[in-house]
């Protein structure tokens, strides 16, 4: 398994992000993209999920079925959490492994590992911001994907949750998974880096 | 993939039952509309029975258009869009499931509770039925078309009256072929089957036009 | 630099400003001669005078259908081809065809008040003009709608096709709808056979007519170009400002 | 205080107009809602007379349901109902200033395209100006009623089909008088200028009664 | 000008999250709350802001208008950025200016005093989360408050934009005014701080 980018472009609303960007992330290792705001780390995320379309180059999941694109081999977490309010954190989980696949841990081991075994059966309206990103990273584990794609995976998070996410990352990656992830803080998890744009905010 | 799909199904369900008011509220929903109607023409009950599947009809359009635009654009708005597209089932699949679901909260209650809202309005014993079942085989058909406008306006926060416009075109035929098959089984100038298997036929379109085209427009528009 | 989508139309640009004066002179020239035939042609025994808004009512009428077709033609280069120019194409064409829609409506209602003595009835040919009007203002909010011009174009594409398929199957039920309801009560609009005295002077107008779509359509897309130009521009130079 | 209320209102219309397609989306509605219902009556000139100022009513109380429970509740996803709290201006007012955009952006339109839309229903020449006026003093009463729903589903993600139900009941006096005095107008039984005056009347007592209760409703309802 | 938490008691959702809190700020001072994920930080700023009623105690703003409730002189950022995506930044910011009354720094000035003055013209649908951070912050100069109730104001900066935050915000508290900030995050700004519940994730 060994994730390909090459040649990589990527325009958003009429400006190129970053353009020729090559990497490849072997199984078992980690690569943090870093940079300033509006730099397109999360874009990047985005192109290698699948959600975008890069204006140029080639991605691919060397080891993953051929012709699939590598959105399906991969999960993604981006900024926003991906729960409803109105279900219960087991029954959001419990939606996310049916859709996606299974196969990995079940509903009260992954809410256990993140640490919301006091709060399965709440609505997750309630929750607190860290408690919705702790039950957005379960979603990791119900359903066993190669390729984990994070955006920022510890806002939010205290210091316990932070040394969970990156037991599970560790985990992950012992496994031969790849760990994909754009962060602005320190991920406590050894992974080669690429930094896009200097160009500030804007 | 039928797992998936089912729990698309169910949890669209269960969202628009515990936070839009429960099961019961589509059929609420209708006996208010079909109280206030009358009170808008005036208590004729010649004219309300010669209406009565028109009011029937356009109660359900009315019902599949409130809230049909947030049927993306919630899932759009929380991230949960970008789960969806990253599942390993077509995006078409997974737009009928929920077109389903919301046809389940609004068009199915009013199926269900069209006789006796006709019997408010005032229709002959022999249309009961009937209005039942060509609603039973038209609303779909709304629902499904307003899958497709709903799709285009993804990312638009209040696209309920956009929606609305795009779509009310595209329901024209089948409001037709509905309300000619109802008033056909009243022993009307036309047959009541043929309008019938049109609505039907219709809907058996949707089914296929509806999800595709609504994919389409969500793959195409997300950039 | 994003100038991708900015770079093929550079031939188009060109040929579009000799092409436009050109067109302009043979809508003037030919709705000049139509107009002068047509007054000159007889009047209608039965319409009498009024039978005279049919050469600008009868070519909106069909300049109405066509841009719509050519839109739903366009809708296929922007989804299948993804040509840059088809989107353009579709923007700049829809609020012309709009306007002619409305063309027809209008000069069809004024017609209908001394012919029917309504200015409006439902009959299956007024309404399906209607509904034809309805997508292209449906088509028009869409575009306003979505600010990201390749988005926006993406989505005028299905909705242009979607409602294109529908087209036929609006046509047919309002057919159907219409006889069931109310046969043959309205007098029917496609009764006179059209005599070569009234032909001729209507198809010069129409050509004048068509001329006339050519040449406000090639404007349109070169603004709709340079727009997008400025658009681009602009977001550049926020970009670069810091 | 003005000025924080100008602002509100008109940062409510730019969003209306930005994404929900343009200035004339509410006229277009009309137009396609006018046009459809003839199919679902059928085109029989007299009929749709007769009902034509209830057609147009019933147009009016849809605009103003449709996208109406995503008055309070699209700022309370992104977090904007919070500031708008904190504002040293009386959440009251602020409701009262969102009531009016909705209104703006849906009953207007309405209202100046009411006659237009009444020739094509084949209305009195008489009764045409008569339906502008009367909706220009009834919709207001129809989307502040709207406001205290949409301020009760505050906190829904996709609360349409709720907030129709509780407001449907509530319009039932506006719809009655609205569409009496229009029919009043034109020579009917009933005076033009009772009915006229108490729409006048409900409208007046919204705007207190609408903003007061949908305040009351989100200070509730936010714990 | 000085707040005073006396007795605070939380509950929300039939749960206790903190009581029996008193605490006192001065002018000039910043108070941190930390805790882990679900301890009630944001519960208690939605309490100070008066979002939220206490279950018992008293929150006042002393030398602040009499019979006012705190709220209405303290700005509020919780973890949401209360922008418009369909409007541009500049127009987002003036409507926070003429909402909240205006005084401060003029749309221009605070856009550039957060790294945005590029994207005054860009409809924030565009924004980066770092991006829309920024504009979240740049609220709190275009009408001058004394009560600053953050929470997480960090999150999605890169490390210019948290330099930018502790700026703004030691120029705040040079000018008197009070900070209270909910953090996972060490913020950079010299400030007491109170720890609550240590019950964990759930
Ligand atoms: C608002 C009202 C009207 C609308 C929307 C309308 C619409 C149309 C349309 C769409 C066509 C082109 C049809 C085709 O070529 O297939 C057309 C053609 C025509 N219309 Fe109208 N029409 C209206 C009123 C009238 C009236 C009142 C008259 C005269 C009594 C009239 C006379 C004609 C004639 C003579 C043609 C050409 C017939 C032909 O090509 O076979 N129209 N109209
Ligand atoms: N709307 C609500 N209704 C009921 N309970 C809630 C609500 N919001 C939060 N809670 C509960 O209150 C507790 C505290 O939530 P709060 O958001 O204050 O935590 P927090 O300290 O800010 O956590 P985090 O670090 O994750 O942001 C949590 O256990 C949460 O489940
Ligand atoms: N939907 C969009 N349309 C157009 N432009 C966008 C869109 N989303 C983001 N952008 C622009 O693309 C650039 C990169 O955005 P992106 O979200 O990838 O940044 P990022 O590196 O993740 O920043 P942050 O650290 O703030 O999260 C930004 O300048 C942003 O304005
Ligand atoms: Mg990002
Ligand atoms: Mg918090």
């Amino acid at each position: 398994m060994r994730l390909i980018a090459e040649n990589l472009t990527c325009v958003r609303g009429g400006r190129t992000l970053f353009r020729n960007l090559d990497f490849e992330v072997a199984a078992g290792r980690a690569l943090l993209v870093t940079g300033p705001n509006g730099a397109g780390k999360s874009s990047l995320l985005r192109l290698l999920a699948g959600l975008l379309r890069p204006a140029a180059g080639r991605i691919a999941l060397e080891g993953s079925e051929p012709g699939q694109p590598a959105g399906v081999s991969a999960h993604f977490i981006g900024h926003l959490d991906a729960a409803k309010g109105a279900l219960r954190a087991a029954e959001n989980l419990a939606f996310m492994q049916a859709l996606l696949g299974g196969g990995g841990r079940t509903v009260a081991e992954a809410l256990r590992a993140v640490g919301l075994d006091g709060l399965a059966e709440v609505p997750v309206r309630m929750f607190s911001a860290g408690q919705r990103r702790r039950l957005a990273l379960a979603r990791l584990i119900v359903a066993p994907r190669p390729l984990w794609l994070l955006d920022e995976p510890t806002t939010a998070l205290d210091a316990e949750g932070q040394e969970t996410f990156a037991a599970l990352a560790a985990k992950h990656l012992a496994g031969g998974g790849i760990v994909v992830a754009a962060t602005h803080a320190p991920l406590k998890i050894s992974a080669q880096e690429i930094r896009l744009g200097a160009g500030g905010a804007a | 993939m039928i797992a998936a799909l089912r729990a698309v199904f169910v949890r669209d369900l269960m969202i628009a039952f515990r936070v839009g008011g429960g099961a019961g509220i589509g059929v609420v929903f209708f006996l208010a509309l079909v109280t206030v109607i009358p009170f808008a023409i005036g208590p004729d009950l010649p004219l309300l029975a010669r209406i009565g599947p028109a009011v029937l009809w356009i109660g359900a359009l009315l019902a599949s258009l409130l809230g049909l635009d947030r049927i993306f654009s919630a899932d759009h708005d929380d991230g949960s869009l970008d789960v969806l597209l990253l599942a390993p089932v077509p995006l078409e699949l997974i737009a009928a499931a929920k077109g389903a679901a919301h046809w389940v909260a609004t068009g199915l209650p009013l199926v269900i509770a069209a006789p006796l809202l006709g019997l408010l309005l005032g229709l002959e014993p022999r249309m009961l039925g009937a209005i039942a079942l060509t609603l039973l085989l038209g609303t779909p058909a709304l629902t499904f078309f307003g899958l497709v406008g709903a799709a285009l306006a993804v990312a638009l926060p209040r696209g309920g009256l956009l929606v609305a416009v795009l779509i009310l075109p595209l329901t024209i035929p089948v409001l037709i072929f509905g309300v000619a098959a109802t008033v056909g089984a009243a022993g009307g100038p036309v047959p009541f089957d043929m309008p019938l298997r049109l609505v039907g036929a219709l809907s058996l379109a949707t089914f296929v036009i509806g999800p595709v085209a609504a994919a389409a427009a969500i793959r195409q528009i997300r950039d | 630099m994003a100038f991708y989508e900015l770079a093929n139309p550079h031939r188009f640009m060109t040929l579009a400003r000799c092409l436009t004066p050109a067109c302009a002179v043979a809508a003037v020239v030919l709705l000049a001669v139509g107009f002068v035939l047509g007054f000159r042609a007889p009047a209608d025994y039965q319409q009498g005078e009024t039978v005279r808004i049919m050469y600008i009512h009868v070519p909106a009428a069909w300049l109405g259908l066509g841009i719509y077709t050519l839109m739903a033609i366009s809708a296929l280069g922007t989804l299948v081809w993804r040509h840059p120019l088809a989107d353009v194409a579709a923007k700049a064409a829809a609020p012309i065809g709009a306007g002619f829609t409305l063309i027809c409506l209008l000069t069809g209602a004024l017609w209908g008040r001394p012919m029917w003595g309504a200015y409006w009835v439902w009959d299956a040919r007024l309404t399906s003009m209607l509904v034809l009007f309805l997508l292209y203002l449906g088509i028009l909010a869409l575009w306003r709608a979505i600010e990201e011009p390749g988005q926006a174009g993406r989505a005028v594409a299905i909705l242009t096709l979607v409602g294109f398929i529908n087209v036929p199957i609006v046509k047919f039920s309002v057919d159907w709808w219409n006889t069931l309801h109310q046969p043959a009560s309205v007098f029917r609009i496609d009764g006179p056979t059209i005599h070569p005295a009234i032909l001729a002077p209507l198809l010069v107008t129409t050509l004048g007519f068509a001329a006339l779509f050519v040449a406000l359509h090639l404007a349109a897309m070169r603004n709709e170009i340079l727009r997008r130009r400025v658009r681009t521009l602009r977001l550049l130079a926020a970009a670069e400002a810091r």
